[in-house]
């Protein structure tokens, strides 16, 4: 991975000016169903933020989510919301960028929505490069269902399906990310949010699949069960968390092992799928191919 | 006198001019204070000497000479110089304490020492502010700085350069001892120089950049949604002036308004959208909500 | 011969139909014996400025079905057994949420993987019950090259009318059948378009009950940011529980095709005014029923076929008229037993209704309807 | 026309399916109703692997075949399966190499070098339009000027003269086998 | 420090000057007299005494620092029973810690000399309080000396001792912040062996059980009527004699500044302002008009001579509190009406802006008091460095009484059931190994619902960097134990114990509630090294990418020196930026900021 001390985002962070969040929001399903302190709010936050700046129309944002708390999110928001089935947001979403390339498409999965059930649709996404966001909310854990461990969930962290501390590796999304050929991969915590705005813009601006790993907390389950204590103290215990490789370096050694890297990961130029499609359907019509 | 922020030195200058002065044949008391100087604070130091000395300070208003390595300490101690006959040499090296940016306040500035050198320099009888450490730099070692403001202090003593330099070396580091002779030399020319050509002083810092909303032009207002908050306290332990709390009813309230910097680390912390934070403009009542720079 | 007749395999005829019907976006996953349909798809949609894309899967293949339905263009996938077990979720979200989308069903031996490259007629109970939860479903059953053109491309038009999954099902043998096939001027042929909701955002409601029970749909980009949901919704397209809410949407959503069953409804009968013995089936079955009842009739036997064409929902009210003077009924499927059910559910007391069940990945030939139902008439 | 039955039968490969083809749209042609069907194991080489062309003049109520009345024996395992749905005096080819046990009795049978022929043509991989040559001229069940534009139909440009050439060939060895 | 060259035996002495602190010239007066035991706990401005003492040859003298003073002067209590010259030195604070011992060896009295060197801090530039040492002394029944500059700093020390042994007292040598930290000339001598006289074996002098004790107390008064008669007639004591109408009875760091500001008048300065010289004193006044008491903090002298019927003035005209520089002086003696009013002063018209002292630049007790307000702990804090964090921006803690009052202070708190409040209570680790054990004791004892967070910085920071029992260095660098912490606590019955890295913000607040959150004592243990000492810490530094930042200040609450404003704003507040001379490198302004504009500075790669 590309080394995210000298790849943080270029934006500059700009006052929030006339962004209003109300305007962004379906009023009457206010206050969310969200649990107290649950990040993916901030996320949500940040999302919406970034969209203001980019100058977005609502009209001509779609949002996908899939199944999940992560799942619940998007119909916040009020623009064409799409709440789709377990796994398959992505999947979803490249049908309806392929079929309408005027949309902006984001995608807003979970962990185990992502990772799990929708692994598959996950790498090929990567693989294919069509213009989506993907913000995959980490929660670690199966927060829906009642907290069951998920793909990302921490060696020896309590679920209700690992009672005796889980004894499976979590998956690191955003290399699986890279390695599958997403345009963009990028991570951020909730607790930075306007450098998770940014991130999130970044990554819709870029063309091509940006997929984005957001550290959220799931206070209420996962938290409470790990004794990890209220929000603010996962919501700072994410952020001492990052130990990009620098950090290391600092003080006095040693220092805590790196766990999380932040900012843009990985970038890579290749061509957006749908562009090429139709490009390449351009040439074939041209030529009249076929019989 | 020799006046600065610890660690910049002041005990070393202090320690050469004793050191000299006793070489001299003169009674030398030196009074330093220390203790808290480690921790930022400023740092002074009394050098009194003499044929006979008594007391190890020096009275208010009797100073000599003042050699500040800092701006804002220079002026400090300004009233232990004697107003009509006392030598004024200061750096005008600026290190800002953070207490001068504790006001958090939409539009306020620093509480750094406002006053420019040109300013000072018309109150005192016989001053000179240089930029020591810019001039040590050109020389090629900024820690040479202080030797420059020694060079400067030889020029208004009745000492030979050789009896300087050579108690000089003992004190800097070994094989900078050249370095520090030029920088000696240095410090002693510009004085001569300027004081052939008083018109030559440095220019002034341009002014810094002032705030669209001054200080006290605005209020911050935080627009919270009761309906909204489920008293998840990250805003309460997050806002780093600590002005929020949950009221009795388990909802978020400002309740230190005049904490309130207005940095919307609450807004954008709250998962529920509960807190909108408003810029209102108080000299035009009207609400003037995300009135940005 | 003239210009509008093709020799087409009965992949291909579908395919075109597809595209001839509006079709813009098809996404599959290969497998036998459907790939052909991705295959000309991928070819035929670059033609017309629509997107072909493989998947990985067959249930992100529906999926982006549905993803392109919802941008407001026509779709369609196409699979066979297996592929059709995965896609059953997302067929259920799409009747849920009334996303217009076809699926073609080239049905294979099974179950499970099953005989891949010989034809069966098993997928029957599934294309209906498939999906967990009640939900409404359009199952058409073409037996012929021409009629999956054609009824590929009524697929479409009803799936857009009422806002249904249309599944398209025929067995390995018609689709991979050549024959001659009068071919529609895509320009000149009149297909029917979804109803788009118009008017303000204010007020409007994406699942607002009408007279044809089908609302109008929401378009992204119109301005009227609606959200749709798998979940069980009320009339603003939000989810509900309330049970007053949920009752009126589902049985609104059940009604649909009932309401509209008319239009929907399609069936053939072959000498069916005095059949005494009526043969029921579908697909390649039905083309060997055709020869039986010539046959038959040449020997003097009363015999004649019924053919729904519409296999759910099943037209009962025609089977009923074409059964009322037989004494027995025979029900030809290359299953164990599925058409029968629903033919013994809808049959009368004074009438016999025996099947004929193949399952040996061969189809049923004209000789063994003509034994069956001699034996039926001794 | 009476009810035709035609099967193509052999090993996946031979080019079965194209005969058919071009017989089914060379039949079209000359105005019949057709329908061609074809089978296959899931091995594309070396199995079983047929595809019948049912022609008549009305429409066809039943596509697939039920009496084969002319059947291209390419390959052995093409017989067996095949064996049950002969009609009596069915017209049967086959290759004589590939074929070494072709269907006996109640049928004519020719049995024919069509392999080898299509070696000495230049191109093994004709030996099944030699074939459909043969047959058709054998059973006149269609036109050579119709399977020849059906050839041009279906076939890739580059193939097209050694494909004619083979239909040529097919029908020229029509003379020889009957004269034999 | 400068080394005394001449501290190595047998080299021959020069008879120049040599510039001298008060504290170093203390420390060469008591080697000159032979001192063999030395002992202290760190205390500005005392500090540099027990320093310098460890300059000298080990062969000579014993120097070491002890967990608290009282031990320290337990240690040369023992020495000098056991035939040697002993001192023990602190600053004033410490004597109320050491005065348990104190009342008790001025009934025992000395073998072999023993002197308790005491610092005032008059003016409060490093203290919690201001109290004056000679009423304690009057208390005590201890004679005190006060010299005025390092000469005598060096010469009054070493007399103490022939004094101690003469008058079978210790003997306390007062000096004062200004006296400790200013160099002036000093002639030095060498050094006088003591003979070791053994132990003294005298049970009635040696144990103070009542019965030998009421045989004790009579020899004291005796003892101090002698020493009045001593001082009466010793040549220490310095008389002036002026051509003023008034005379001035002064004392110690006193003396210069009345020389500065009336060096022609007539002056009496006690060499020790306990016990006093009454024959001297009236001797004097009967040569003035006026007596004018001139001394810094309490009226000591003028209460003692007003006692002996001479009407002495002073504290009308001098202020109780602080420092006595010249202009006070002068200020009083025109408000006396004894010389003229002092001109006023000139105005500058310059407004001095603050610069309180703060917490170092990566200071890992930053993120201590960050989380303590973060969870709004009630903190009864102690004696160390760590009560910066009183003040904004930490602003954390509550209550701070004196060196290891904290641990008591919580049991307090928590036993008046009065607060929901956490209560934590701070303590840094050599304040802890001084005096927070007993009551961490006590607390499990009383099951006590508190916090303890020992603040291990693995140094005594506040003093300049001194070794203590939790480092395993002694006073002279040797290797030694290390106290154990964790262990320790589990010793005495403290259930939770847990050790944090407190650069470690997320680490830390976990363990901050998990701790508060456990009923009963639990102690968290943060392990952090000074920045300071025993090594400067100087990692890469840290800088802000100004166009990420949205001047939430929230890293200014760190009160981290290195990161100040810039010009630069955003929604008209400054940024902020990292001064890379100061920056250390710690990351905690990074981890906590909101907007991660906070980067390390590319690091080049390693070839």
């Amino acid at each position: 991975m590309s080394n995210p001390a000298t790849d943080v985002s270029a934006h500059e962070v700009t006052p929030p000016g006339d962004f209003e969040i109300k305007d962004y929001l379906r009023l009457d399903l206010m206050p969310h169903f969200m649990c107290p302190g649950c990040g993916h709010g901030i996320a949500l936050r940040a999302l919406l933020w970034a969209i203001h700046e980019l100058g977005i129309e609502k009209d001509n944002l779609a949002i996908v989510s899939g199944i999940g708390c992560s799942g619940r999110v998007g119909a916040y928001i009020d623009a064409s919301t799409f709440h789709f089935t377990h796994g398959r947001p992505l999947a979803m979403a490249t049908g309806l960028k392929l079929a309408r390339p005027d949309l902006t498409v984001i995608v807003i999965s979970g962990d185990g929505d992502c990772l799990a059930i929708g692994g598959n649709h996950l790498i090929h996404a990567c693989r294919r490069n069509l213009d989506i966001t993907c913000l995959m909310l980490n929660n670690e854990v199966y927060g829906m269902t009642g907290g069951q461990v998920s793909p990302t969930t921490s060696e020896s962290m309590l679920t209700t399906t690992t009672t005796t501390g889980n004894i499976e590796p979590a998956f690191d999304a955003c290399k699986l990310a890279e390695a599958a050929g997403a345009g963009l991969v990028g991570r951020e915590v909730t607790l930075q949010v306007p450098t998770l705005k940014n991130l999130i813009r970044d990554g819709i601006t870029h063309q091509g699949f940006s997929f984005l790993e957001v550290i959220s907390d799931c206070t209420e389950i996962y938290g409470r069960k790990n004794d990890l204590g209220e929000s603010p103290e996962m919501i700072l215990k994410q952020k001492s968390d990052l130990r990009p490789e620098s950090f290391g370096n600092t003080a006095d050694r040693p220092f805590r092992p790196n766990k999380l890297e932040t900012g843009v990961l990985a970038r890579s130029d290749r061509p957006e799928y749908g562009v090429a499609y139709r490009a390449h359907a351009a040439r074939a019509k041209t030529r009249g191919g076929g019989k | 006198m020799i006046v600065g922020v610890g660690g910049q030195g002041v005990i070393m200058i202090s320690k050469v001019l004793a050191l000299l002065c006793q070489s001299q044949g003169y009674q030398v008391k030196q009074s330093e204070v220390h203790g808290m100087a480690k921790r930022g604070g400023g740092v002074f130091c009394h050098v009194r000497f003499g044929e006979e000395v008594w007391s190890p300070t020096i009275p208010m208003g009797e100073a000599d000479m003042l050699i500040a390595l800092e701006w804002a300490e220079g002026l400090r101690w300004l009233p232990f110089l004697r107003p009509e006959t006392g030598i004024f040499i200061a750096d005008t090296q600026r290190i800002v304490p953070p207490f001068a940016c504790r006001n958090r306040a939409v539009g306020a500035q620093t509480a750094y020492a406002k006053e420019t050198p040109a300013e000072i320099l018309e109150k005192v009888s016989d001053g000179y502010a240089l930029d020591a450490g810019g001039f040590a730099s050109e020389l090629g070692d900024a820690r040479a700085a202080n030797t420059i403001l020694l060079g400067a202090l030889s020029a208004s003593l009745d000492f030979a350069d050789e009896d300087w330099l050579k108690i000089i070396a003992k004190f800097v580091p070994k094989g900078s001892e050249k370095v520090n002779e030029r920088a000696f030399g240095k410090g002693r020319d510009w004085i001569e120089e300027v004081r052939n050509n008083p018109d030559e002083m440095l220019p002034d810092a341009p002014p810094p950049a002032m705030p669209a909303m001054p200080a006290g032009d605005v209020e911050i207002n935080l627009e919270i949604v009761d309906a909204w908050c489920k008293s998840c306290n990250i805003c309460v332990r997050l806002c780093p002036e600590r002005c929020l709390e949950l009221n009795e009813l388990q909802i978020v309230r400002l309740n230190d308004p005049d904490a309130c910097t207005g940095c919307r680390l609450c807004e954008w912390l709250c998962p529920d959208f509960a807190i909108t934070v408003n810029r209102v403009r108080l000299n035009n009542n009207r609400k003037g909500k995300r009135e940005a720079a | 011969m003239s210009g509008n007749f093709e020799h087409l395999h009965g992949n291909h005829a579908c395919a075109l139909a597809a595209v001839a019907a509006g079709c813009r976006f098809f996404a599959g996953y290969p497998i036998t014996p459907s790939s052909e349909i991705a295959e000309r798809m991928s070819k035929e949609l670059p033609k017309v400025d629509g997107t072909f894309i493989q998947m990985e899967d067959e249930m992100g293949s529906l999926a982006a079905v549905i993803g392109a339905s919802l941008g407001g263009v026509k779709a369609m996938t196409a699979t066979s057994g297996p592929g059709f077990s995965l896609k059953q979720e997302n067929l259920g979200y799409a009747s849920l949420a009334e996303v217009p989308c076809v699926i073609v069903n080239v049905s294979r031996g099974g179950p499970s993987t099953g005989m891949p490259t010989r034809p069966a007629q098993s997928d029957i109970m599934q294309s209906r019950w498939g999906s967990h939860g009640d939900h409404p479903v359009i199952v058409i059953t073409p037996d012929s090259v021409a009629e999956i053109y054609n009824e590929t491309i009524r697929a479409f038009d009803l799936s857009e009318k009422f806002r249904v999954p249309v599944v398209l099902m025929f067995d390995q043998v018609i689709g991979h059948l050549q024959e001659t096939v009068e071919v529609s001027d895509a320009r000149k042929l009149k297909t029917i378009e979804r109803k788009w909701a118009k008017g303000d955002k204010d007020g409007f409601e994406p699942y607002a009950a009408t007279k044809d029970a089908v609302p109008p749909m929401a378009r992204p980009g119109d301005g009227k940011r609606a959200h749709t949901t798998g979940l069980t919704h009320a009339e603003s397209g939000f989810p509900t529980q309330d049970t007053e809410i949920v009752a009126r949407n589902m049985n609104r959503l059940l009604s649909k095709l009932e309401i509209n069953k008319k239009e929907i409804e399609k069936y053939e009968c072959v000498e069916t005014g005095d059949a005494e013995y009526l043969i029921v089936t579908i697909g390649i079955s039905a083309r060997a029923a055709r020869r039986a009842v010539k046959t038959l009739r040449r020997k003097g036997v009363k015999a004649g076929l019924f053919r729904p064409i519409t296999l759910w929902p099943f037209p009962e009210e025609a089977f009923r008229q074409a059964a009322a003077g037989a004494k027995a009924v025979l029900v030809p499927e290359m299953n164990a037993g599925q058409l029968v059910l629903e033919i013994e559910r809808l049959g009368s007391d004074d009438c016999h209704v025996a099947g004929l069940n193949k399952i040996d990945g061969e189809p049923i030939v004209p000789a063994e309807i003509v034994a069956k139902l001699e034996e039926l008439a001794r | 026309m009476e009810l035709t039955e035609v099967r193509f039968a052999g090993s996946g490969g031979q080019g079965l399916i194209l005969c058919a083809r071009i017989l089914f749209r060379a039949l079209s042609l000359e105005g019949k109703t057709a329908a061609r069907s074809q089978g296959y194991e899931p091995t594309s080489r070396g199995g079983f692997c047929f595809s019948d062309v049912v022609a008549g003049d009305d429409e066809l109520d039943y596509p697939l075949a039920t009496a084969l009345d002319f059947l291209l024996a390419m390959d052995q395992v093409g017989v067996a399966p095949s064996r049950s749905l002969l009609k009596k005096g069915a017209l049967v080819v086959a290759d004589q190499r590939l074929t070494p046990q072709p269907p006996t009795g109640n049928v004519e049978l020719y049995r024919t070098p069509l392999t080898d022929q299509a070696i000495a043509l230049g191109n093994i991989r004709v030996a099944n339009i030699i074939g459909l040559g043969l047959m058709c001229g054998l059973g006149g069940i269609c036109g050579k000027e119709s399977l020849a534009k059906a050839i041009e139909g279906e076939t890739p440009r580059n193939f097209l003269d050694l494909n004619l050439e083979a239909l040529e060939a097919g029908f020229a060895a029509v003379g020889e086998l009957e004269a034999a | 420090m400068n080394k005394p060259d001449s501290a190595r035996p047998g080299e021959k002495l020069t008879n120049q000057p040599r510039p001298m602190t008060g504290n170093e010239a203390i420390a060469r007066g008591a080697w000159e007299a032979g001192v063999k035991v030395t002992a202290a706990y760190p205390g500005t401005p005392s500090t540099e005494i027990l320093e310098n003492m460890a300059t000298y040859d080990p062969e000579d003298v014993v120097a070491h620092w002890s967990t608290n003073e009282k031990v320290s002067v337990d240690t040369a209590i023992g020495a000098s029973l056991s035939g040697v010259r002993a001192m023990a030195s602190m600053k004033h604070v410490g004597l109320n810690v050491a005065a348990d011992s104190v009342m008790s060896v001025t009934y025992i009295g000395v073998h072999a000399g023993l002197v308790i060197v005491v610092c005032d801090d008059p003016g409060l530039h490093s203290s919690q309080n201001e109290q004056d040492t000679r009423v304690f002394a009057r208390l005590a029944n201890i004679p005190v000396l006060e010299p005025a500059d390092a000469q005598e700093a060096l010469d009054f020390t070493r007399l103490a001792f022939d004094l101690s042994e003469t008058f079978d007292t210790p003997v306390i040598v007062r000096a004062t912040t200004r006296l400790s930290h200013t160099r002036s000339p000093v002639f030095v001598g060498t050094r006088k062996e003591a003979e070791a006289k053994g132990w003294v074996d005298d049970s009635k002098k040696t144990v103070m059980i009542p019965g030998h004790a009421r045989m004790r107390h009579p020899l004291v008064v005796e003892r101090v009527e002698k020493l009045e008669d001593y001082f009466s007639n010793s040549p220490l004591n310095r008389w002036d004699k002026g051509d003023s109408g008034f005379g001035i009875v002064t004392h110690g760091t006193c003396y210069p500044y009345v020389k500065e500001v009336v060096p022609k008048a007539s002056i009496l300065k006690l060499a020790a302002s306990y016990p006093l010289p009454e024959k001297l004193i009236r001797e004097f006044a009967a040569t003035v008009e006026r007596v004018i008491v001139v001394e810094e903090l309490e009226p000591v002298l003028e209460v003692e001579i007003r006692a002996l019927g001479i009407e002495a003035e002073g504290k009308a005209f001098f202020p109780r509190i602080g420092e006595l520089p010249p202009e006070l002086v002068r200020e009083g003696l025109a408000k006396a009406g004894l010389i003229d009013a002092p001109p006023a002063a000139h105005d500058w018209e310059v407004e001095p802006i603050m610069r309180p002292p703060v917490l170092c630049a990566g200071c890992p007790h930053t993120t201590s008091y960050m989380a303590l307000r973060a969870i709004d702990a009630l903190v009864p804090g102690d004696i160390g460095c760590y009560t910066l964090a009183a003040v904004e921006p930490l602003k954390s803690i509550d209550a701070t009484v004196c060196m290891g009052a904290s641990i008591g202070n919580a049991i307090g708190m928590a036993k008046a059931n009065s607060t929901e409040r956490p209560i934590v209570a701070t303590i840094g680790d050599s304040t802890f190994l001084h005096s927070g054990i007993p009551p961490l004791i006590d607390a499990v004892y009383n099951n006590a619902d508190i916090t303890v967070m020992i603040l291990d910085n693995k140094i005594t920071a506040m003093t300049g960097g001194q070794n203590h029992p939790g480092t395993g260095k002694t006073l002279r660098g040797e290797e030694t134990h290390a106290v154990e912490y964790e262990e320790l606590c589990r010793s005495i019955g403290v259930k939770w114990v847990k050790t944090v890295d407190s650069y470690d913000t997320g680490e830390l607040f976990q363990a901050l509630r998990e701790a508060t959150e456990f009923r009963g004592v639990s102690v968290l243990i943060s392990n952090r090294p000074c920045v300071l000492d025993p090594v400067k810490i100087k990692g890469p530094t840290l800088v802000v990418k100004a166009a990420t930042c949205t001047a939430c200040q929230a890293c200014m609450n760190l009160g981290c020196p290195a990161i100040t404003w810039i010009d630069e704003l955003f929604e008209d507040k400054h940024k902020v930026e990292i001064n890379p001379v100061s920056c250390i490198g710690c990351t905690l302004c990074a981890q906590i900021c909101p907007t991660d504009c906070i980067q390390p500075l590319a690091q080049p790669a390693p070839s």
